[in-house]
This record gives structure tokens, C-alpha cells and sequence, in this order.
């Protein structure tokens, strides 16, 4: 592990610091690493940063290593960490901020993720709606594993669960006026 | 007992079941429920994980509409609900949001209407009194685990109907329909319902605790009120068994479902058949 | 005519680093019965205070304005000084520069100026209208009451009591001792409580 | 204890609530409710016959619901004094009007059911506020702690009970829901303290030590014992503190540092949840029992307390002192001092010291037979007075009253009211210069001539 | 707030606080750093019930914009 001098990288920080902060409304000072969000969160064990860890790198001068992080992409926003900090901070927003400011940089550490959130947005913006089978598909070309939950589409078909066919609201076009709007905002591309 | 009724794109899906015991009960009940016209998806977790204005808009749409008809949206998807009740909080608590959001939907939204999750509704405005009432087949015997997931409970300033760490609403409605509420542990984890199609690894292992503490405190069946859940609870628990070499096998229920049987309709009509973990035996060995 | 004097405080850096006093003192000069103003780093230390002593006999001053801290924290000490020279301690103020001023506008220096010289023109003001004025006294029932008999009301109830003054300890349980007396051994020597 | 109830110059009145304090300094008059014991203190000799007889068992407050007591009881065998009391909501003469045992049987005849509450008035020089701390209701805040329902998740209160020899168990480490020893002990540190969101923001400045004792004590008392110790930071400021933090790591202690987020039953266990964060993993102890740190809080009634002495709080309810540094024991009502954990969470050594400052400061008021009053009270100016009383019944401190004078106009002698400040008093408010229609009350120090001249200067 | 914003106007504020409330507070402000615009001008009172509604007239002739009692 390489040695980090503080000064320079503190500096240089900054700009990212403040961008996640505006951002997600968090303050990062708030933090006093006590790990209570890291300790109750139900998905740490699959993550490269336990959450205290990504605010401490951001605190730190280490943004960067925040950005590469998978820890966000892998949060589950079961809100079990906000619920239970003593500082109040929302380390949910956090990491959305944070994933958001990678994706910018073209950062993508979990691909599939990115992928199906992309599928699942795209059917939204089409239909107005979730298709859940429409996106299995979708979600199963772009990732390359064409096979992947095929097991569980029959029944789910035979039990009426899923539909093949997408159904799509009358005023598609509010709905897709809104993202445009939002694009427009200066939102993310989605 | 009016309100505007929110499904959710799983209740037209994997859910069929929950949307349709829900309207089943909500007629016996006397809850009358308006389904916003034309309804669009809430964003979910992908349009908040994306763009926070976004997953404030797309759920604000739907708000929008059930607020010109001055109606409380009734939601039994806790995702939706989630969603939605954070559009309207930010909403409410900022003119400045107030202002975008109406704005970027092009109407004017001021969330002077509320969101209310389904089960808030039937346990705390019906009440269990009056559902005790119209009880004809009492639940003995089921020894039940009320299981909330997170966004149903959690953040508790935005959920804010039952407590975050130990809720009590759904165990109140199992107890008022004769079953036993067992006390547990894992009530509130989370699922991973948002990460089970990317990460369908990491999922699995999370449902199996849950699967597992359920199990071990002597549960014959999981009682949730969210389509998430129960889809991973269900679907994916012969996978979970598999990959930690256990038997499971517990029947997963959305309180309406429970509900219904308890109110007098044919599991099948409830929808009770289409589920991965057939419930039907359960309920058959109990005399339901 | 009144002879006011007005003193202006460094504080160190605490005022001076944000509140140009050079300048207050100077404007201080010009206000009505005004005759004497200056500034110095530390208005509380020894010197500080010879120095209020030694302009009140050079320059015949009758009233005295500090400006520095709150008047919560050293209008005592100030009233004594002029007290030592003579002067009714009553016929002093005090503008509250520091905590009213330099601290919350440290971003704003002129306006920090501007309103120390308005704080300082105010108690000016205020001091020329005072008038002497005199303490009586008033008996003392040399008898205390502890209200609590825990540790702390017990140690002082014991030392006060050991003073040769009588007390009375109250405390609303049947018995004292309070938390004290639930503790095992206590740190960091281990012995017991009671 | 002994010293402070053997000690000819202090009269002690326990079970007795303070019910009214007026007057000033050097002159308190201060209303006392001795509540009644239902014991005649001089006759009891504390024999013990009624409460070995008596047949109500409570939960014993005193050990925290981790023994029983009787109806009449002492709190604990060493109690001082030495006089039991009746607890008139469980005693059956006063639930059911039956009963009487103890009346029959008490061989000094000291058993008096009739006693009613007394009200005594005296008056004091000074005060000295020592009312200490509760702990903070853990119970109703955490539930990913429990919310009290796992019976062997206790707090650092329970635990001293656990280990003294005259508590519960005779001083043995025992696991309350079974009597079992634990094994392994869990220890969390600032809980309710450090807590901005459910908690008190503020340390509670003693947990960091007696977990450090508690630690040593359970590892020198129960072999082949484990202490895991959750903690944010471990604060040991004071003179041998970190050599006994140290002790208690050399004796096998684990410190991990990390704030535990949740706590839940497994079979017999606790799973105790938290991450170690100097290493960045989470990390779960299978517990026999878990000890909770919870935070000081002032102890109740502190409000009431406040009105009654003119002394404020701050928010969380500690009295405020006069200055932080400066002035630590006295308050801004003269004569009034503090002294102890009522004034922000402290340990022993430190309320010892405050206590004995806190006396040092009322002695050196007694040591003169008069005191200088503040001048910058009301002053009537008696040819303006019409005597009309709106000063009187607006004064907060009944300071003032109207007398009358007689004086000459015109070679006639004249009788006429005027208002008369108590300078003793008087606080200096001036509420009563703004309600005088006459313009006759001023107030020294705050005239309205200067308030004016400064409206006038400051506004230039 | 439009206060520190806007260089042509600054409301010119008389603040009457209580010397042991809010006097104290705007010390403990102080003390913490706080800041806030410097067009605020306390005087101090014994106590809010001190101030006379002539006060506050007499300011608001002199040209005082606002006036706050705290106490």
C-alpha cells in the first residue's frame, strides 16, 4: 500500500468533496467513524469498502479511491445505516452521489449493475412501466449471459407472473417528457 | 374510506397475487380504492441510484394525479412506497423542490396528499377490531414470521407508521386472525431485492439468512407486504437451499393473502396457487 | 464637564486581528466629554490595568470605558481597577468588542470596525450618564442547605460542616448515599465506595 | 456516609422533597416536605422484625429490578439511616386497609400509619445543588439494542449491582435470565452518549473507566472468562486513568474499536454485531451478556428544581454554572452553588473536588456577619410615587411593597403611599421601572436616561 | 439572506437582550465562531421586561430599521 501524503492530496480533493456533498446534502465532517452503518450493513460482505471506509477515503483526499470503489454500486439502500447513525447522516444518498460522479468519469466498477439499471430505466422511459420480462431479456444480451435465470421464466409464464408483451401507458409522452426534462437539468444520461 | 389506489409495475407482474387479494379484501373491508388512471412506474432503485431529480418525478406523477382527485394514495408495494413517500417529503419540505418538480411534470404537484403503505391502511384505519369482526375462517394453528425488509420500516422519519427496528403492524394482524406471530430476529433485514438480478450471489446469501433465522424460530411460513421480498423469498429460495446445501421449503404469504383466506375467499382466488413454494399444503394441513 | 477615558483592547490577535483599534481609539477621541483614548494588547493583564490607573491620575478622568471582552467576564475586574484610583466603580462601562464583535464578524473587518467604533460611542454614552452609586449590606444566616445526599452533598455538607457551620442535607430517598452507594469498587484505586 | 450522618453540625432529612425556595442571599427561606415514613425515627431501632414479616415483595429499586424488597424496607442492609420506610402504593394496610403485621410486631412500637407529610420552613445562607444523575432510558431509544427485552443486556448500573456483595447475587457475575456465569462478556461504550440522533450529544465522561473496571472484574472473577470491549475512542484524562485502561487490556481485555449496530437472541446467546474499523471489517461475538455504557443524564425533577432556585440549564438539563472556567461551582443566582454530576456528567475524584470547592464558597460567605448587596437594584423616587402598586404585583420577586411615609407640604403633615424596594430582593430587573406610569421607579445602573442615550448613540 | 448580499442597503438593527439569556447567548456566539451580518447592534438589559416600549420607539425615530427584543 502506497504511502499518501496528506497535503497535496487533501488540496486536490476538494472540488470532488464538495460535489458529493452538494450532491447528496451529506456533510462529510458530520462522520466520526464509529462504523455503525458498516456494522449492520447487510451487504458488506461483498464489498471492496465497508461504507465507513468509503467517507473516510473522501474525507481523506482519497475521492479517487472512492470513485473506483464497488461499495456503492453493491449498497442495497435498504436504509439500515441511516436509520441507525448517530450522526444522521445519509450514507444511502452518499453513495448514490458517489456512484453518479464515477459514472461521469466513466467509472463503471459493476458493469452489471450499470447494465440492468440502464435496461430497467430505458423500459421505464419506453413504456412507462417496468417489464419485467422484457428487461430479463434485455438485461441477459447486454450482460452476455443469455441463459442466466432461463430457468425461472417458464414457470413464471406458466403462472401468468410475467407477460411477454410490454403494456404501455396511454400518456407515454409525460412520462417521457420527464426524463428529457430532467436531462435537461442537468441530470445524468441515464 | 376513500383513497387512490398505486399497484406498481409488480403488482401487474410477478405480484399478480398481491393486487389481487388486496382489491379482494380492500372490498370486504369497505376500503374503496381509485386506481390512479394511466399510472407510471415510481423509477424504483435504479432511478435513484441514477438521478436523484428523476426519482423524485417519476413517483410524483403518479402523486400528482391522486392529489387533483384530493385523495391519500394507498400503496402495497413497499418500494413504491418508498419511493414515493420520499417525492412527496422532499416536495413538502422545500418550495424550491416544489417548484422543479412541477416544473419538470409540467403540473402543479404541492403534496398536500399523503402516501400510505396498504398494510397502514387495512391495520390502522379499518382496524383490527373491525377485522376480527369479519373473521370467519380464524388462522389457528400458523405459526407465522411477520417479515418488513427496510423500505417498508426505514428511514423511520419518512415510513414513519411502525417502529424500525422492532415493527409491530403486520404481527398485530397476524395475531387479530388467530395465527401465532413468532418473535424473530431478522424482521427487518434487508432482502437485497435491488441487488438479486445483478448480484443474484450476493442476494441469495442474504435471503438464506433470513430464510434460515425464520426457519430456526420455528416459522412454517413468511408473512411479508412487498413484492420484492416475497419474489426473492420465493423464487429464488430453491437456489438459496441449493447453495447452502439446506432443505427450506417455507411458503411465502403477502398479508392479503392471509387476509383473504381469513375473510373467506378460495386460496386459489387469492391467487395462493402461483407461487414458487406452493403455500397450498400449509394451509390445507391447518384445515384452511 | 465629564473626563472620560476610553481603552481599547487587543486582546492578543482576538479583537486586533479583525478590529482595527488603532483606528477606534482615534475616532474615540472625537466623542462628546471624551479626553483620553488608547490601546493596548492585554487591557485585563497588570499593566494593562496600571495603565487605566495611570491615565486616570495624568489626565483627571472621572469616568472610565473599557472596550474588549464581555462584560460578563471582566466588568468586576475593570471596576475594581478604577475603584483603586477613586473612582465610583459604577461610573464604567464596558463595550463588548470581542465576543459581539471581532469573533462573529471575523470575515468582515470594516464592519467589525464599524460597529466596535458604534459599540464604543454607545457605552461613551451610556457612562456619562451614570451616577455614583453605593452597596449597602445585608445580614447572613450562617446555616446551608445541600440539596442532595450523594457524593457531592455529602462531601459538602462534611466540609462546610467541618468549617463549623451548620447544615442541613435534604435528599428525596429514604436513605443518602445516593448513586454512590449501589457502585462496587470504584476506579481508579479499587477501594470501595462508601 | 457514616461521617456525613454522625457529624454534629448536619441534620439529615431523607425521604423529604424541597417544596419552595424564596428570599435571596444569606437569607433563603426554604419550604421542606419530610414525607412520611410510616416509621417513627426515634423510636425504630432497626431490628429489621417488620420487613423480615412482611409479606409484599416489590422489585427493589434500588437494585434495579434485579432483586426484591418488602413494603416497609431499607434500601440496602447498610443504609443510613438505619429506618425503614413504608411504601404506602404496595403496602397492604394501604392498598387493601388490611394487613398490619408490622404494626403488631415492631417491638419498639415505632410503626405509626397515621403519619402525615410535614412541611417545615427554615431559612439558609446558601444552597448547594447536588442532585447528581439518572441514566438515560436505553430501553426506549435502541431498538437494534433490544429495547430492553433480552434480559441479560444490562447496563453498567445493573452490573455494579451484579458485583457488590450486598447485591443481588452476593457479588458473583451472574447472567440474569438464567443465574448462569457468562462466559463471554460484551461491553458498549457511549450508549445514549456521543448520540446526536437518539441520544445526548455530549460524552458522559465516566463509561470509558468503569468499563475498564468492569472489564478487570469480570476477568479477575469468573475463570476463563472473555471481555470484548466496543468503543468509539477510550478517554482516560486523569491522574492514573490510562495506567488502569492499560491494566485491564495486559489482563486479556479485547478492545474493539467500533460502534455495535445491532444486538439479537440466538438460542442462548447474544449476537453481538459491530465493525472492527482499524481493520475495515465487520465483525459478530456470541455473548453470554452484554453491558451497556448509558449515558448520564441529569437526575429527574431537575426541572422543577430550576424554577425553583432561579438557576438555568442547559439544554440537556445540567445546571448552568456561572462561568465554564472561571467560575465552575457558582451559579448567577448569588448564594447558590453547584457541586457534583447535576452541574455535566463527572466521575468520584472530580465531584469530590467540585464539592469541596462548592463548600469552600459558602464558607467564605458565611465568614462575614454582612454582606454587600449589588447597588444596581430598583430605586423609588418618592416625590413621583402615586403609590398606585403596579410595581408590586408585577415584581417577580415580591421585592417591593408599599409603606407608608408623611411628610410636609404646605406646613401641613401629609400621609401618603409609596413603593419600597427590598434591596435584598431585588434581582435588578427592571420590570418594574417599565410599568411604573409615573416614571418614578428606575432602575440604578440601567436608567432609563442612559438606555436612552445609548438608543440614541447607537443608532447614529 | 439578502443581508451580507447586497452592498446598498443594510438594515441597521438594535438588538435589546436580556444579560442573562440572550446576551449570554450572543457571547456564546462568540465563543463558537459564529457569524453573523455586523449591522447588528446589541444593547445590553438587565432583563427584556427592562425595556420600555419608549425604547424601542426612540430607535426607530433615530432610524433603525428593526428592532429585536430577546430575552
Amino acid at each position: 500500500m502506497e504511502r499518501v501524503e496528506l497535503s497535496v492530496a487533501l488540496r486536490n480533493n476538494r472540488s470532488l468533496k464538495n460535489k458529493v456533498e452538494s450532491e447528496s446534502g451529506v456533510v462529510l465532517s458530520d462522520c466520526y467513524q464509529c462504523g455503525k452503518c458498516s456494522a449492520g450493513c447487510p451487504a458488506a460482505f461483498a464489498m471492496d469498502y465497508t461504507p465507513r471506509q468509503v467517507i473516510r477515503l473522501l474525507q481523506l483526499g482519497l475521492g479517487g479511491e472512492a470513485l473506483k470503489s464497488h461499495t456503492p454500486w453493491l449498497c442495497a439502500s435498504c436504509q439500515t445505516c441511516y436509520s441507525r447513525c448517530p450522526r444522521e447522516i445519509n450514507l444511502p444518498r452518499l453513495m448514490e452521489a458517489v456512484r453518479q460522479e464515477a459514472k461521469r468519469r466513466g467509472i463503471i466498477p459493476e458493469r452489471k449493475v450499470d447494465i440492468f439499471e440502464k435496461a430497467f430505466l430505458d423500459t421505464v422511459e419506453k413504456y412507462g412501466r417496468a417489464h419485467e420480462m422484457g428487461l430479463m431479456v434485455q438485461y441477459n444480451l447486454r450482460t452476455l449471459q443469455p441463459i442466466k435465470d432461463a430457468l425461472l421464466a417458464p414457470p413464471l409464464l406458466l403462472k401468468r407472473k410475467i407477460s411477454p408483451l410490454p403494456l404501455k401507458i396511454k400518456d407515454i409522452d409525460s412520462v417521457k417528457n420527464i426524463f428529457a426534462k430532467v436531462r435537461n437539468e442537468g441530470g445524468s444520461k441515464q | 374510506m376513500k383513497y387512490a389506489y398505486y399497484p406498481g409495475c409488480s403488482l401487474e407482474a410477478t405480484a399478480k397475487e398481491y393486487n389481487l387479494s388486496a382489491k379482494l379484501v380492500a372490498k370486504k373491508l369497505g376500503i374503496e380504492l381509485w386506481e390512479i388512471p394511466d399510472w407510471s412506474c415510481c423509477g424504483a432503485t435504479a432511478a435513484h441510484n441514477r438521478d436523484y431529480l428523476l426519482s423524485l418525478a417519476l413517483p410524483a406523477r403518479n402523486l400528482a394525479i391522486a392529489e387533483k382527485e384530493g385523495l391519500d394514495v394507498a400503496v402495497p408495494c413497499a418500494a413504491c412506497f418508498n419511493r414515493m413517500r420520499t417525492a412527496e417529503t422532499a416536495v413538502r419540505e422545500s418550495r424550491d423542490m416544489q417548484k422543479r418538480i412541477s416544473e419538470i411534470l409540467g403540473s402543479e404537484y404541492k403534496a398536500t396528499n399523503k402516501t400510505r403503505a396498504f398494510l397502514d391502511v387495512v391495520v390502522n384505519d379499518v382496524g383490527l377490531e373491525r377485522i376480527k369482526e369479519q373473521v370467519v375462517k380464524p388462522l389457528k394453528g400458523l405459526k407465522l414470521a411477520a417479515y418488513y425488509g427496510c423500505l417498508l420500516v426505514r428511514p423511520p422519519k419518512l415510513t414513519s407508521f411502525d417502529d424500525p427496528e422492532e415493527p409491530m403492524t403486520m404481527d398485530r394482524l397476524i395475531e387479530a386472525l388467530d395465527a401465532e406471530a413468532l418473535s424473530w430476529s431478522y424482521k427487518t433485514e434487508c432482502c437485497g431485492g435491488s441487488l438479486s438480478t445483478a448480484r443474484t450471489d450476493i442476494g441469495v446469501k442474504m435471503i438464506y439468512q433470513i430464510l434460515r433465522h425464520a426457519r430456526d424460530a420455528g416459522a412454517e411460513g413468511i408473512v411479508t407486504a412487498c413484492p420484492l421480498c416475497l419474489l426473492n423469498l420465493d423464487m429464488r429460495q430453491a437456489q438459496a437451499a441449493r447453495v447452502h446445501s439446506d432443505q427450506l421449503n417455507l411458503p411465502i404469504f403477502y398479508f392479503t393473502e392471509l387476509l383473504g383466506v381469513a375473510l373467506g375467499y378460495e386460496p386459489k382466488d387469492l391467487g395462493l396457487d402461483t407461487h414458487f413454494v406452493n403455500p397450498v399444503p400449509l394451509l390445507e394441513a391447518n384445515g384452511l | 464637564m465629564k473626563r472620560i477615558g476610553v481603552f481599547i483592547c487587543h486582546c492578543g490577535a482576538n479583537i486586533a486581528s479583525v478590529v482595527d483599534v488603532k483606528k477606534v481609539a482615534e475616532t474615540a477621541k472625537s466623542f462628546p466629554g471624551v479626553v483620553y483614548a488608547t490601546d493596548y494588547q492585554y487591557m485585563c493583564s497588570d499593566p494593562g490595568q496600571e495603565l487605566i490607573r495611570k491615565a486616570v491620575k495624568e489626565h483627571r478622568l472621572d469616568r472610565v470605558v473599557v472596550a474588549s471582552c464581555s462584560p460578563r467576564l471582566h466588568e468586576p475586574t475593570f471596576r475594581k481597577t478604577v475603584a483603586s484610583v477613586g473612582i465610583n466603580p459604577y461610573l464604567f462601562e464596558m463595550a463588548n468588542i470581542r465576543e459581539q464583535c471581532a469573533w462573529v464578524h471575523s470575515k468582515d473587518k470594516e464592519g467589525a470596525t464599524i460597529k466596535a467604533i458604534d459599540l464604543v460611542r454607545t457605552a461613551v454614552a451610556k457612562v456619562g450618564k451614570n451616577v455614583p452609586l453605593f452597596a449597602s449590606t445585608i445580614s447572613v444566616t450562617k446555616k446551608a442547605l445541600v440539596i442532595g445526599a450523594g457524593i457531592a452533598g455529602m462531601q459538602a455538607a462534611i466540609d462546610i460542616a467541618d468549617a463549623g457551620y451548620k447544615v442541613v442535607l435534604v435528599d428525596r430517598e429514604p436513605t443518602i448515599g445516593g448513586n454512590m452507594v449501589k457502585l462496587d469498587k470504584t476506579f481508579p484505586t479499587l477501594d470501595c465506595s462508601a | 456516609m457514616v461521617a456525613a450522618a454522625q457529624h454534629p453540625q448536619i441534620e439529615l432529612l431523607t425521604y423529604s422533597e424541597i417544596e419552595n425556595i424564596s428570599g435571596y442571599v444569606g437569607n433563603f427561606e426554604v419550604k421542606i416536605r419530610k414525607k412520611a415514613r410510616s416509621v417513627d425515627p426515634l423510636k425504630c431501632t432497626g431490628c429489621g422484625t417488620c420487613w423480615g414479616k412482611c409479606p409484599t415483595r416489590v422489585d427493589s429499586e434500588f437494585d434495579l429490578g434485579l432483586g426484591k424488597r418488602k413494603a416497609i424496607y431499607l434500601p440496602f442492609p447498610q443504609a443510613v439511616p438505619a429506618v425503614p420506610v413504608i411504601d404506602r402504593e404496595h403496602c397492604r394496610h394501604f392498598t387493601k386497609g388490611k394487613c398490619g403485621i408490622c404494626e403488631k410486631l415492631c417491638p419498639a412500637k415505632a410503626i405509626d400509619f397515621n403519619q402525615k407529610d410535614e412541611i417545615i420552613t427554615e431559612k439558609f445562607g446558601a444552597i448547594i445543588i447536588a442532585t447528581g444523575y439518572d441514566l438515560l432510558k436505553w430501553e426506549e431509544v435502541y431498538g437494534e439494542y433490544g429495547y430492553g427485552k433480552y434480559p441479560d443486556v444490562i447496563t453498567g448500573m445493573h452490573f455494579e449491582r451484579l458485583n457488590n456483595a450486598s447485591g443481588p447475587t452476593k457479588g458473583q457475575i451472574l447472567r440474569p435470565s438464567d443465574n448462569k456465569s457468562p462466559e463471554t462478556v460484551v461491553f458498549i461504550k457511549c450508549v445514549g452518549s456521543r448520540d446526536d440522533a437518539r441520544g445526548k450529544s455530549y460524552c458522559s465522561r465516566a463509561c470509558c473507566m468503569y468499563t475498564a473496571k468492569h472489564v478487570h472484574q469480570v476477568l479477575e472473577k469468573i475463570p476463563n472468562s472473555q471481555a470484548i470491549v466496543f468503543y468509539m475512542d477510550v478517554r482516560t484524562p486523569g491522574k492514573a486513568y490510562e495506567e488502569f485502561y492499560k491494566r485491564s487490556v495486559d489482563e486479556g481485555a479485547v478492545y474493539i474499536r467500533g460502534r455495535v449496530s445491532r444486538i439479537f437472541q440466538e438460542g442462548d446467546k447474544l449476537i453481538v454485531r459491530g465493525e472492527d474499523t482499524l481493520l475495515g471489517r465487520q465483525v459478530e461475538v456470541k455473548a453470554d451478556m452484554v453491558v451497556l455504557a448509558t449515558a448520564m443524564i441529569p437526575s429527574k425533577g431537575w426541572d422543577v428544581l430550576s424554577k425553583m432556585t432561579n438557576v438555568s440549564t442547559d439544554k440537556d438539563g445540567f445546571f448552568q454554572e456561572a462561568h465554564p472556567k472561571l467560575r465552575p461551582v457558582e451559579t448567577f443566582t448569588a448564594g447558590v452553588f453547584l457541586a457534583g454530576a447535576c452541574q455535566g456528567p463527572k466521575d468520584i475524584p472530580d465531584t469530590v473536588s467540585q464539592a469541596s470547592a462548592a463548600a469552600v464558597k459558602v464558607c467564605q460567605l458565611f465568614t462575614k456577619d454582612e454582606m454587600a448587596t449589588d447597588p444596581m437594584v430598583a430605586s423609588v423616587d418618592e416625590s413621583l410615587c402615586s403609590g398606585c402598586g403596579m410595581c408590586e404585583n408585577i415584581c417577580p420577586y415580591k421585592a417591593i411593597e408599599i409603606k407608608t411615609i408623611t411628610e410636609r407640604i404646605a406646613g401641613k403633615q401629609i400621609s401618603r403611599r409609596v413603593s419600597s424596594v427590598n434591596k435584598g430582593l431585588c434581582q435588578g430587573c427592571g420590570t418594574c421601572s417599565v410599568a411604573c406610569p409615573s416614571g418614578a421607579m428606575n432602575l440604578n445602573g440601567f436608567t432609563n436616561e442612559q438606555i436612552l442615550a445609548e438608543v440614541d448613540a447607537i443608532c447614529l | 439572506m439578502s443581508l451580507t448580499e447586497t452592498k446598498e442597503w443594510r438594515p441597521k438593527i438594535v438588538a435589546f437582550c436580556c444579560n442573562w439569556c440572550a446576551y449570554a447567548g450572543a457571547d456564546l456566539a462568540g465563543l463558537n465562531r459564529l457569524q453573523y451580518p455586523a449591522n447588528v447592534r446589541i444593547i445590553r438589559v438587565p432583563c427584556s421586561g427592562r425595556v420600555n416600549p419608549q425604547f424601542v420607539l426612540r430607535a426607530f425615530q433615530r432610524g433603525a430599521d428593526g428592532v429585536l427584543v430577546s430575552g
